[in-house]
């Protein structure tokens, strides 16, 4: 099992960062490299465990997670341009007609 | 896991997330002399934690790349200027594609490279420069409720992180992973050879010579590409559809021409009045 | 020291330094074949004042280069208008590594160092790396290329500068993707990621690859263009509208980088082509040509056909350039998204149809196949609404289909 | 008789006017637009080609050989399956589930609604009468829709619920258990509200409409009941099972059927019946219907909606036969709607309603020969009906056509100048329809009075005053209209109709001409002789000469041999006679000494106004059941309004309360929550990991 432990702290760590950087920033498109970098922490994860059961489960895994930001990638960012077209700002806080 | 280790990983989590909390934008402070030095307490103490814990197959490559990723994953966090996050990101992406590549991943690492980095990160570095043009703004000046969410995000990870790291100590103790090496052993007696799902792929200076004929597997790409499309089909085709409808959604989301709220558009001159001559 | 060197490991150490030298002085070269074509094609001399037939010309402009101020304007975002032009150099520098030049190499034939060898004792391969996901890697090291030109545009501070790091940045974007698609279309066919094995097999085959798929190696010879910023694609620095487009605040060194990475960057594609499609170092009938020749001599042939290819190639794109008139922008996004990603995607699909029927090395197939989605590609192109050039036309259809009249629309 | 042709037939009856109006609908208002009627002359061809080969099929086999059904004498024709379509029990399992097991369900044949087609005689000539006058009816339509060359607003709708309406006829027609008659009676009544509001853009039009269905749903709402009751009795709605059981006098279990609950299902029915064909106490919606297009009029008045009632009534003869009583409801309601729609057809000066009116009349007629078992004389009667009302509704539209949309008799006269073609079609409709000698309405209308008056003698006498009524206010119409000095209303341009309209009308003016000899004694009655088998064993076999003779043919000719010619033809003689006289009054009254008809109203106006006002039924029919229905109506909507909502209200404010208060947590910006989330997550992860 060489260093899926590792793997699963790092990975661990690249998410907490990225939580943390996703509920304290205000930019939303830094918010969302937060969640991107939340994808890299599971990246990690995954292969680490990929290794640790020697099967392709978890490189396929993270496959079909570079598939997921892809796709989110490109709706955030076609909402973030519509969004700033609308208010000129990116600060998340613009944001908040639902507010009862 | 050793208690040793376990505090030391707590440790190194709270050192962290304390150092980020300092290091989090605040216009009220200044230089986060204090956050970077917990920071950097932190992340001596994760290596300690990793040195601690000691798998065989770590070396100073993980090391070194680990580091980098962690260091560059905070500047993208914490940097005020939004295009230094993006390019701070890529370096973090870069980092994991070298990780991927130390954990036999190759077509991985070349996938994260090629769509992470090549595309998503450009298609990123784009809409911020159009967005934003000038300097850094409030915005990104001041961080939101960033002792909150310092605390959401670490105390979260710090205890998944040590549960799953001692249940995997423990099945690792109660006798590994049978899964795996029943898969292996059976793969092997299938084929007669070691099951090469993962090549094994040795610095290039051993084995270049001997790589004169073409081979019918290419390593870690075949094998990974073989799974997908074997048992992975229905998740690959639906990825494909989500990718569609995303594409269509961007599509349908961008043509979309949207006035920014509060400006009057210019009256049309006479003649021209509803008449727009659409994009290319 | 004597046996380090004929290690793999050693032997790419060398290698990678003599390649790296060698494009660095190519480069130079490029730049005064560049002003010769040039003047060939305007009907005029080109440099002729430095040195015989102007030989001299590329140390004194490299001189130049160095010598001059270097000077950041107030203005700029420093650190990344600095970093640019390094990511840029960096980055097409290190594209080379992945190529093969000339297949093995028996490391018994080097004169002095393999003397202590057998012959086939000790096989080395001419390529600094060899990876197994190698083409991939072209492709992840070309993606990483468009930071350099977006970088350097975004950080000028500079409206034209900007405009040309976001044209740059839709090109590029855009046309990777028919890009990855032809060598993909490639790697069907061969079977293998490895750039080595399929300069090996059509080595071994004695059919190119270009026989088999010729419209691919079109579309990847056209993107290639593209990817190098090279005319008529070079909307990201086109002088006459954004004055120098990315580099427009850049000079003396830092503008030299983007210089040298541009002309790198064309010798790296180049290669990629002629590895892909034109047979790599393989030139039919030559006996030292071949797998079996392993010799350094046969490798030094190897090596020279293969730049001779690759200087082929490089006089194809000057060409191109001092002929074709630039494209205009939309034009360019249309080339790429209504015209090479179908294609190529076409291309791709017919490929992994021929692979399932086992018909993936058929030239007669393969040629079929690339004339069927040609056809098609003229077929829809005929029946098109849009002609390629202009928008003027564009709008006359437009108002003849809304009933205006046409001196309405164009004023 | 060949089953697989026949179900060829069927299916290309009931799918091609279907698929016209599928095709019509889906592709009639951005393609086809004007030349949508095509499609429509398509379906509907096909489906009279199809019903005409089928008519000359069943005939050609002879009446003998159409008996397949086998043991079943009672029910004559082929009953050809199309498929399964609800199944609604088990063979061999009680209603109380006892018999077999649940675990041998499986392996029992089920029992199902199949979807059938019954082919008799009467079948045959109902969807070839059908058929070639809808065919005619949408010819026609294809001018009378379009103005100045232009189609109509709505052009292909109106093609669409054509062929559509076209098709529910034939389902209903066609089926061969009471499931798809109700089905198609269902949906032959969704046609009609679909047409008659068709102008839904005019109030009185979606009125009309509104009321057309939903005095329909009241004589549904009977008629469903009865099938219901029906299935309870036999146990099956397949009508050869039904006929069988019936002719064996068992119902489903064997036991003998009480005549109360035969006279129960019959009246039932007869409900039902009253409301689509338009017979007391359900008339009232068949005179608003003028509101939708003048063919649509005579689609519903001569083809297609009102001798629904006729021919279910003629279907299911073996019912009502068993039932005395029934049958004196059928006829009594069948002479007392005759003589009640044409005294106030006396008065009308609405074209179209007087010859509403006519229609209702007629219908009563109808029912009345089928209440003194002379189904077959019911039935031709329908027949000869079908071409002449026809004819008259598509002449009155040609008129409206012409004059702009006015129709009223008042606002023009003289029009035989202008539209020379079109009076002298409406002349000879009028002339059939008010029993002028030797057309087809007086051979088929005195063959009804004829069997009525020897059953029922006081009903026959209101039919024969009934018929003298008749003749004068047709031809009060048509004098009204077509003679006099020329007028028209103002800023009308009155223009004759072109070829479409005036080929279908000459057509159907030639089958008013002639369609009668098919009935009359020296040419043998084939249409009798024809359709004998159907009934033979029902309505002729239960008559009052059911001992004399069997048919129809037999018993008239052996009714004369007893009676002599004055019996036999004095009756003829007679009506024909007080026929003439009636329409040389009226061509006194209102052609020559119009002064006339203005004493009369002067001298009667009492008489009069209630003519004028229909006897004020509809305003009775106001007072009595809808108002009550509305004031009920009312005090429900105030107990919803105020108890209901008012405790939904107490119920919603409890949340709306809490909401006040906790709206404060919900500040609306993305990381709150994001952050909400995060650090729930924390604290569960927290506790449930570490504990």
């Amino acid at each position: 099992m060489p260093g899926t432990t590792e793997y699963v702290i790092l990975g661990a760590c690249l998410f907490a960062l990225g939580m943390a950087g996703f509920l304290a920033r205000r930019n939303l498109i830094v918010m969302f490299l937060c969640t991107e970098i939340m994808f890299q922490g599971v990246v990690l994860t995954v292969v680490g465990f990929s290794q640790l059961w020697a099967n392709l489960d978890g490189q396929a895994y993270a496959l079909f997670l570079l598939v997921i930001a892809a796709v989110e990638a490109g709706l955030a960012l076609g909402l973030v341009v519509l969004l700033y077209r609308r208010r000129g700002t990116l600060d998340a806080e613009a944001w908040s007609v639902m507010r009862g | 896991m050793t208690p040793a280790a376990l505090y030391t990983l707590y440790a190194a989590f709270v050192l962290g997330g304390t150092g980020l909390y300092f290091l989090l934008p605040n216009p009220d402070r200044g230089k986060p002399l204090a956050g970077a030095a917990l920071g950097a307490l932190g992340l001596v103490a994760l290596v300690v934690a990793w040195a601690l814990i000691g798998d065989a197959g770590t070396g100073a490559a993980f090391y070194v790349l680990g580091l980098v990723a962690l260091l560059c994953t905070v500047r993208v966090i914490t940097h005020p200027k939004p295009v230094y996050s993006a390019l701070y990101f890529v370096l973090t992406v870069l980092a994991v594609a070298a990780l991927c590549v130390l954990q036999g991943a190759e077509f991985l690492a070349a996938a994260l490279v090629i769509i992470y980095a090549g595309a998503i990160l450009v298609t990123y570095v784009f809409v911020i420069m159009l967005a934003q043009q000038s300097g850094p703004s409030s915005t990104d000046r001041r961080s939101r409720e960033p002792f909150l969410s310092v605390c959401a995000g670490f105390v979260t990870m710090a205890v998944i992180t040590a549960h799953a790291s001692k249940a995997l100590e423990s099945s690792v103790a109660a006798g590994g992973t049978p899964r795996a090496e029943a898969r292996l052993a059976s793969a092997a007696a299938e084929s007669g050879a070691p099951a090469g799902l993962v090549e094994d792929e040795a610095k290039p200076s051993d084995d270049g010579a001997k790589r004169s004929a073409p081979k019918p597997v290419t390593g870690n790409a075949m094998a990974l590409g073989g799974a997908v499309m074997t048992r992975y089909m229905v998740a690959l085709q639906l990825s494909g559809l989500l990718l569609l409808i995303a594409m269509v959604g961007a599509v349908a989301m961008s043509r979309k021409r949207v006035p920014q709220e509060g400006a009057v558009s210019p009256r049309a001159p006479l003649g021209q009045a509803g008449r727009e001559v659409p994009p290319y | 020291m004597k046996d380090f060197l004929v290690t793999q490991f050693g032997f790419s150490l060398v290698l990678a330094a003599l390649v790296f030298a060698v494009i660095q002085g190519a480069v130079a070269y490029c730049i005064y074949y560049e002003r010769k074509i040039a003047a060939w094609t305007q009907d005029r001399y080109g440099p002729n004042r430095a040195g015989p037939l102007g030989l001299l010309q590329p140390i004194a402009d490299g001189l130049k280069f160095v010598f001059k101020e270097d000077y950041i304007p107030g203005h700029v975002d420093k650190i990344l208008f600095v970093l640019a032009p390094g990511i840029m150099f960096v980055v097409c520098g290190i594209g080379f590594l992945i190529l093969p030049w000339g297949g093995q190499l028996d490391a018994s034939t080097l004169p002095w160092l393999g003397s202590h060898l057998q012959p086939g004792e000790r096989m080395l391969s001419v390529q600094v790396v060899s990876l197994n996901v190698g083409i991939l890697y072209l492709l992840a090291v070309m993606s990483m290329s468009v930071y350099g030109v977006v970088l350097g545009g975004w950080s000028s501070n500079n409206k034209y500068s900007f405009y040309g790091a976001m044209r740059a940045c839709a090109q590029m974007l855009a046309y990777e993707i028919p890009m990855g698609l032809t060598i993909l279309v490639v790697v069907l066919t061969m079977g293998t990621l490895r750039l080595e094995e399929i300069a090996a097999e059509q080595a071994a085959s004695g059919v190119w690859n270009v026989a088999r798929h010729p419209l691919a190696a079109l579309i990847l010879f056209i993107t290639a263009l593209a990817e190098a910023n090279r005319a008529p694609f070079d909307l990201a620095e086109a002088e006459q509208e954004l004055v120098g487009g990315y580099h427009t605040e850049y000079g003396a060194l830092k503008f030299g980088l983007f210089f040298l990475g541009e002309y790198a960057s064309m010798i790296t594609t180049s290669a990629l082509v002629v590895v892909l499609f034109l047979g790599g170092w393989h030139v039919w009938g030559v006996s030292a040509l071949t797998m079996e020749a392993t010799s350094i001599w046969a490798v030094l042939a190897k090596m020279t056909v293969m730049a001779g290819k690759v200087a082929i190639l490089i006089f194809v794109y000057m060409w191109v350039r001092w002929s074709l008139p630039r494209f205009r922008f939309d034009q360019l996004m249309r080339l790429a998204w209504k015209s090479l990603v179908p294609m190529s995607l076409g291309l791709f699909a017919a490929a992994a149809g021929l692979l399932y029927f086992g018909l993936h090395r058929s030239i007669a197939a393969c040629l079929a196949v690339n004339a069927v989605v040609l056809a098609g590609a003229v077929a829809v192109a005929s029946r098109g609404r849009t002609p390629i050039t202009g928008r003027q036309a564009n709008l006359v259809r437009q108002a003849a289909r809304n009933d205006v009249p046409l001196a309405e629309v164009r004023t | 008789m060949d089953l697989g042709l026949l179900k060829i037939l069927g299916i290309v009856i009931l799918l091609a006017p279907l698929g016209a109006a599928g095709v019509c609908g889906a592709l009639g208002p951005r393609r086809l637009r004007d030349r949508t009627h095509w499609v429509s002359i398509l379906g509907v061809g096909s489906a009279a080609v199809a019903a005409l080969v089928l008519l000359t099929h069943v005939a050609s086999r002879g009446s003998g050989e159409v008996s397949t059904h086998e043991g079943a004498h009672a029910a004559v024709g082929a009953t050809i399956p199309i498929y399964d379509w609800i199944p609604t029990g088990v063979v061999g399992r009680d209603a109380s589930g006892g018999g077999i097991t649940d675990e041998q369900v499986g392996t029992f044949p089920h029992r199902w609604f199949r979807v059938e087609f019954l082919v008799d005689p009467l079948t045959a000539i109902m969807l070839a009468t059908v058929t070639c006058i809808a065919l005619l009816i949408v010819v026609y339509s294809r001018d009378y829709m379009r103005h100045h060359g232009h189609a109509e607003r709505g052009y292909e709708r109106f093609f669409a619920y054509l062929a559509l309406f076209v098709f529910s006829m034939c389902a209903l027609v066609l089926g061969g258990n009471f499931l798809l008659l109700y089905l198609g009676w269902e949906a032959v009544g969704l046609c009609s509200y679909l047409l008659i509001g068709f102008y839904y853009g005019k109030p009185s039009a979606a009125a009309a409409a509104k009321k057309a269905f939903l005095v329909n749903r009241v004589g549904d709402f009977g008629f469903g009941l009865g099938i219901l009751l029906i299935y309870l009795t036999f146990g099956t709605l397949s009508y050869p099972d039904v006929f069988d059981m019936l002719a064996r006098n068992v119902d489903a279990a064997g036991t003998a059927l009480e005549t109360s609950k035969l006279t129960t299902i019959a009246l039932l029915l007869f409900c039902g019946a009253a409301g689509k064909s338009a017979q007391i106490p359900l008339y009232v919606w068949l005179p608003d219907a003028m509101e939708g297009p003048s063919p649509v009029s005579a689609l519903i008045h001569a083809a297609t909606m009102v001798t629904a009632g006729v021919y279910m009534i003629a279907r299911c003869g073996a019912i009502f036969v068993h039932s005395e009583t029934a049958m004196l409801v059928v006829a009594a309601a069948g002479a007392c709607t005759a003589l009640f729609a044409a005294t106030i057809a006396l008065v009308q000066t609405d074209m179209k309603r007087i010859l509403a009116y006519s229609t209702i009349s007629q219908l009563g007629y109808m029912f009345l020969a089928l209440g003194v078992y002379a189904a077959d004389s019911a039935v031709f009667h329908l027949f000869t009906h079908a071409f002449f009302k026809a004819l008259l509704f598509l002449g009155a539209g040609s008129v409206m056509h012409a004059m702009g949309g006015v129709i009223d008799v008042r606002q023009f006269s003289g029009l035989r100048r202008v539209l020379p073609k079109t009076c002298a079609l409406v002349v000879i409709g009028s002339l059939a329809l008010g029993g002028f000698p030797m057309l087809s309405g007086f051979f088929s209308k005195d063959e009804i009075l004829h069997h009525a008056l020897h059953v029922h003698p006081v009903l026959g006498m209101m039919g024969l005053a009934t018929a003298v009524l008749t003749a004068f206010y047709t031809f009060r119409m048509v004098f009204l209209a077509f003679s006099g000095p020329q007028r028209v209303p103002e800023g009308v341009h009155p223009h004759e109709s072109g070829g479409w309209m005036i080929a279908p009308m000459s057509v159907l003016a030639v089958g008013a001409v002639v369609v009668g000899y098919l009935g009359v004694g020296f040419t043998g009655k084939p249409f009798h002789t024809f359709l004998e088998p159907v009934i033979a064993h029902t309505f002729l076999a239960a008559g009052p000469n059911a001992a004399g003779a069997h048919g129809a043919a037999g018993e008239v000719v052996g009714h004369a041999a007893s009676g002599g010619f004055l019996a036999e033809y004095g009756l003829m003689i007679l009506s024909g006679g007080l026929s003439v006289l009636a329409i040389l009054a009226a061509y006194v009254v209102y052609a020559r000494a119009p002064w006339m008809a203005a004493t009369a109203r002067a001298t009667f106006p009492r008489a009069h106004d209630v003519l004028w006002n229909k006897y004020r039924v509809d305003e009775a029919y106001d007072r009595v059941i809808v108002q009550p229905l509305r004031a009920l109506g009312r005090v429900c909507f105030y107990l919803d309004e105020y108890l209901v909502d008012g405790i939904i209200w107490v119920i919603s404010f409890v949340p709306q309360a809490l909401g006040y208060g906790a709206r404060g947590v919900q500040r609306g910006a993305l990381q709150g929550y994001g952050l909400a989330m995060g650090v729930g997550l924390a604290i569960v992860v927290t506790v449930v990991l570490t504990w």
